[in-house]
């Protein structure tokens, strides 16, 4: 559908509305939309209820950091070999982010639930950590084919749109997502997805017998915008790499709050760095 | 007699030791000595004629890709997954982790770490989960970690298939025992002394009568592992390779 | 690995123990292994439970028919165009099978939950059909999350071995399936994958970065066998079609008994027509 | 006033008025008529602007292709599939469908169909579920099933989104009143009576005061049926578009 395919990201961040549940994926291999998240750091979104799956870094980080967040339900924020994620962790602190903890497998099954619309899924392991603890959210039940034996119920996860990069989408809306399966959980679980992409496929996707069996069908997919090197400072597998300059920048730049807004001047809104008065 | 050796090699043999019997050793991110230990346990096994199988996630060798996150949590909730490892900002006697923090308030703690990831679910899916932890100090081996991850005993009645196995630290190797819920000291590395690690653990062990020392590498070992898993595991940890053994990946 | 390569369908077959419960993938898009099946019937494998995912046609059809089925666990056995399955009619009716109802989404998310390795799945629909009647292994149970609301719990399916052909397979036994991601579901839910294929692809299939999304890891594979129209009479997507002369031969024949012999005869073990006395 | 037509080309038009409003049809295999009502419905809908989809299940038409089976019931399970289409060996009253067998003493019945394929989720799940049969008699329209496939109604406090909403014969064009649990005929085909469709039906049904005929098709939507919807319907249904229309797939 052509209604699908967007100008730009600031056209795709203006349909993510404040207060929206957005599932982001994990920074490994080149499916978190930074290019997006700039635009929706840009946009001033308000009081996103953010579900990492399962993971996130720079893009929390940087989201949390510009006050877009309210409530960031994850197993985790990092920059990994970079250090700990700062905004994340002075955010939580402060008590200016909401940290709903979780567990990898069980955003998964969250997810899962969601997509098979089921209202929850029964999960193995978690009980007795103190992530059950404090998720009245989760119940814990008793198996109904054996006797004493206590799991997991975790509710749904529905999030209102699913955000993520992808290195190839066509101009009827599918988007083909390489190794990463986990994004078609996500994209089937959220009322819709909304997607970046490295360049546009000429025809269709679902027509080419080898790109097809991982394309998500643009049934639930609600924008499309093209973002060359859209995951940078992240890297896409075989396209480009990380940029490790910049992440090391960040990390030492985010330590502090100024230096977090000198980032955001530089990154997203693309104006020169400050030149301090001398 | 054992040829000269660094810190990463002494560990990297040890646990390549306990991993004995593992037919599928998955290894997290992160994570260059247990990456290096699996490839030697697969190597040894493989010249015995074993199909060991390795997976690092997040690697891009197609031979120790997993299939995604979701297959990854799913294949160890199958029984597919021999061992893993885990670490923690904290770690207890009673091998509970803490990925999340320190302090009393939670959420509101005085520091956050990242989040607690796929351990409040590996360490019940996999059977022999080792603990790493290269700090070994008394901020770290805790009497009572301040937030359980996941926990590192479960009542009876809790389907729990796995666990902790061992840990491993800059200082020595512990065995855990699940019924009693307790470590017991099994070898001090060389150049340290059990005093040492009393002096530097929280918790309370079990100390067998003759403390033995972790055994150096031998010759042949290091040679596997300079020659053999250097180039291999340079591709998920370039830094790590250049570091240890000033190697690059192979082409 | 080398030793998953198998030699042939009936070394495949020689996989298959009497009693196994084997899963088999319903016909159409030429996943049915019909080469292995002819093998398993020359091996005369005996009391097999049979899950078809989630239907079955003259697969199950011939293997109820030479008497290798104990048990059908089944949302539909067809032949489609052709008719209705001449040898799993007469065998429900005459008792020599027993037949276990289900509906196609139970099967999934049965496999499902033998792929998560959990003990059940929750499933919406289903209340008030007799299916849920008379399966005594099924179990309705509240949703924890919400008041008076009844949800079926349907226990894990881990087949013994999960039966299937694709187009291609590597010397190291991952295999590449397609559009057909059930099989995906089916491979890991079972205890082990024998597979058919119509041809080996040189080079690992999980290096290739278009094929490895729709490829299965020798993680879960049991066996390959090359097995060229190893789907015939069905056809394969792309490769060859249905021979329709075929199934219309068979749906004639296997109305009697003697006529489904004389089918075995001539497409099991390849004798020709006996010629009638004159 | 009406062109020459054939018996489905009746249906399909009466069909394709029940679609109206569903953003996205699915239609199961085996399926010919309800698909090209599919078609037909999609193909004014997008003259009017809109984007209406229509996934036919076993088609090799990516547009109508659906993602597996796994992902057909769980779009349906998330409230994507707007409409779908179920028939049964036996159909009674209460809008109950058979599709396993005749007889008593299950699984032993005399007669054994195929089984219930998706009908005991898809009947839940599916807004609006239109029941089709070509044979309407007393044999097939019976006043109570044999073995319960998938149920007409549910008590109040069963999840159900969805169900059934139409019953589409040769004969005549029932509607399912849900809070009733009864049908009510809508109209009769033309060359039809309300006698026939009496005579015909094992089950009590109610009867409007004044009975209308099912509207022909005119000649607008004859043209659209044979000359847009028969070569698409031709790729899945070969026979069914060349026995009706003459018609072969387009290139």
């Amino acid at each position: 559908m052509s209604d699908v395919l967007l100008a730009n990201v600031d056209r795709l961040a203006a349909e993510v509305p404040d207060g929206a549940k957005v599932a982001v994926f994990k920074a490994e291999g080149g499916c978190a939309a930074m290019a997006a998240t700039a635009a929706l750091i840009r946009r001033g979104v308000r009081d996103l209820h953010l579900v990492t799956v399962p993971t996130s870094g720079l893009q929390a980080d940087m989201l949390i950091g510009a006050g877009c967040v309210a409530t960031v339900e994850t197993s985790g924020v990092t920059l990994s070999e970079y250090g700990q994620a700062p905004c994340f962790g002075r955010a939580v602190k402060a008590g200016t982010v909401r940290v709903i903890d979780s567990t990898c497998p069980a955003v998964y099954a969250g997810l899962q639930a969601g997509e098979k619309g089921i209202p929850f899924m029964p999960l193995r392991g978690l009980i007795g950590s103190d992530i059950v603890r404090h998720r009245d959210d989760y119940r814990v039940i008793d198996n109904p084919f054996a006797a004493a034996d206590p799991i997991v119920a975790l509710p749904a996860i529905v999030p209102d749109i699913a955000l993520f990069h992808v290195p190839l989408a066509d101009r009827f809306g599918n988007v083909w997502i390489g190794r990463h399966a986990e994004l078609k959980v996500m994209a089937h679980a959220a009322r819709k997805a909304l997607v970046t992409c490295e360049r546009l496929h000429d025809g269709n996707l679902l027509q080419d017998e080898t790109l097809a069996p991982a394309t998500i069908s643009e049934m639930y997919i609600g924008g499309v915008a093209v973002a060359e090197r859209g995951a940078w400072p992240y890297g896409v597998t075989g396209l480009y790499d990380d940029d490790a300059d910049r992440f090391a920048a960040y990390a030492g730049m985010a330590k502090t709050e100024e230096g977090f807004v000198a980032w955001l001047e530089e990154t997203v809104y693309g104006r020169a760095p400050a030149v301090a008065a001398e | 007699m054992s040829a000269d050796y660094v810190l990463e090699e002494l560990l990297i043999a040890a646990i390549a030791g306990l991993l004995e019997g593992c037919g599928h050793i998955a290894v997290g991110v992160s994570s260059p000595i247990p990456g290096s230990a699996a490839l030697l346990r697969r190597h040894r096994d493989r010249e015995a004629g074993g199909r060991t199988r390795v997976s690092i996630i997040g690697t891009t060798i197609p031979e120790f890709r997993t299939d995604g996150g979701v297959d990854l949590f799913d294949s160890a909730g199958q029984g597919r997954v021999d061992a893993f490892f885990l670490s923690g900002g904290q770690i207890d006697g009673r091998a509970n982790i803490n990925l999340v923090g320190v302090g009393d308030g939670y959420p509101q703690q005085k520091v956050r770490w990242s989040g607690s990831f796929g351990s409040a679910y590996l360490y019940f899916m996999v059977p022999k989960v080792i603990l790493f932890r290269l700090e070994h100090s008394r901020r770290t081996m805790v009497e009572s970690v301040d937030f359980i991850s996941a926990p590192g005993v479960s009542p009876p009645n809790v389907h729990r298939p796995g666990g902790p196995y061992a840990l491993v630290t800059d200082l020595c190797l512990f065995r855990f025992d699940r019924e009693r819920a307790r470590f017991a000291l099994a070898s001090v590395h060389p150049g340290h002394t059990l005093e040492e690690v009393r002096d530097n653990t929280g918790f309370d062990f079990d100390v067998p009568e003759a403390v033995t020392e972790t055994a150096a590498p031998d010759g042949q070992t290091l040679s596997i592992l300079r020659e053999t898993v250097a180039p291999v595991i340079a591709d998920p940890y370039p830094k790590f390779a250049r570091r240890v053994w000033g190697v690059s990946a192979a082409a």
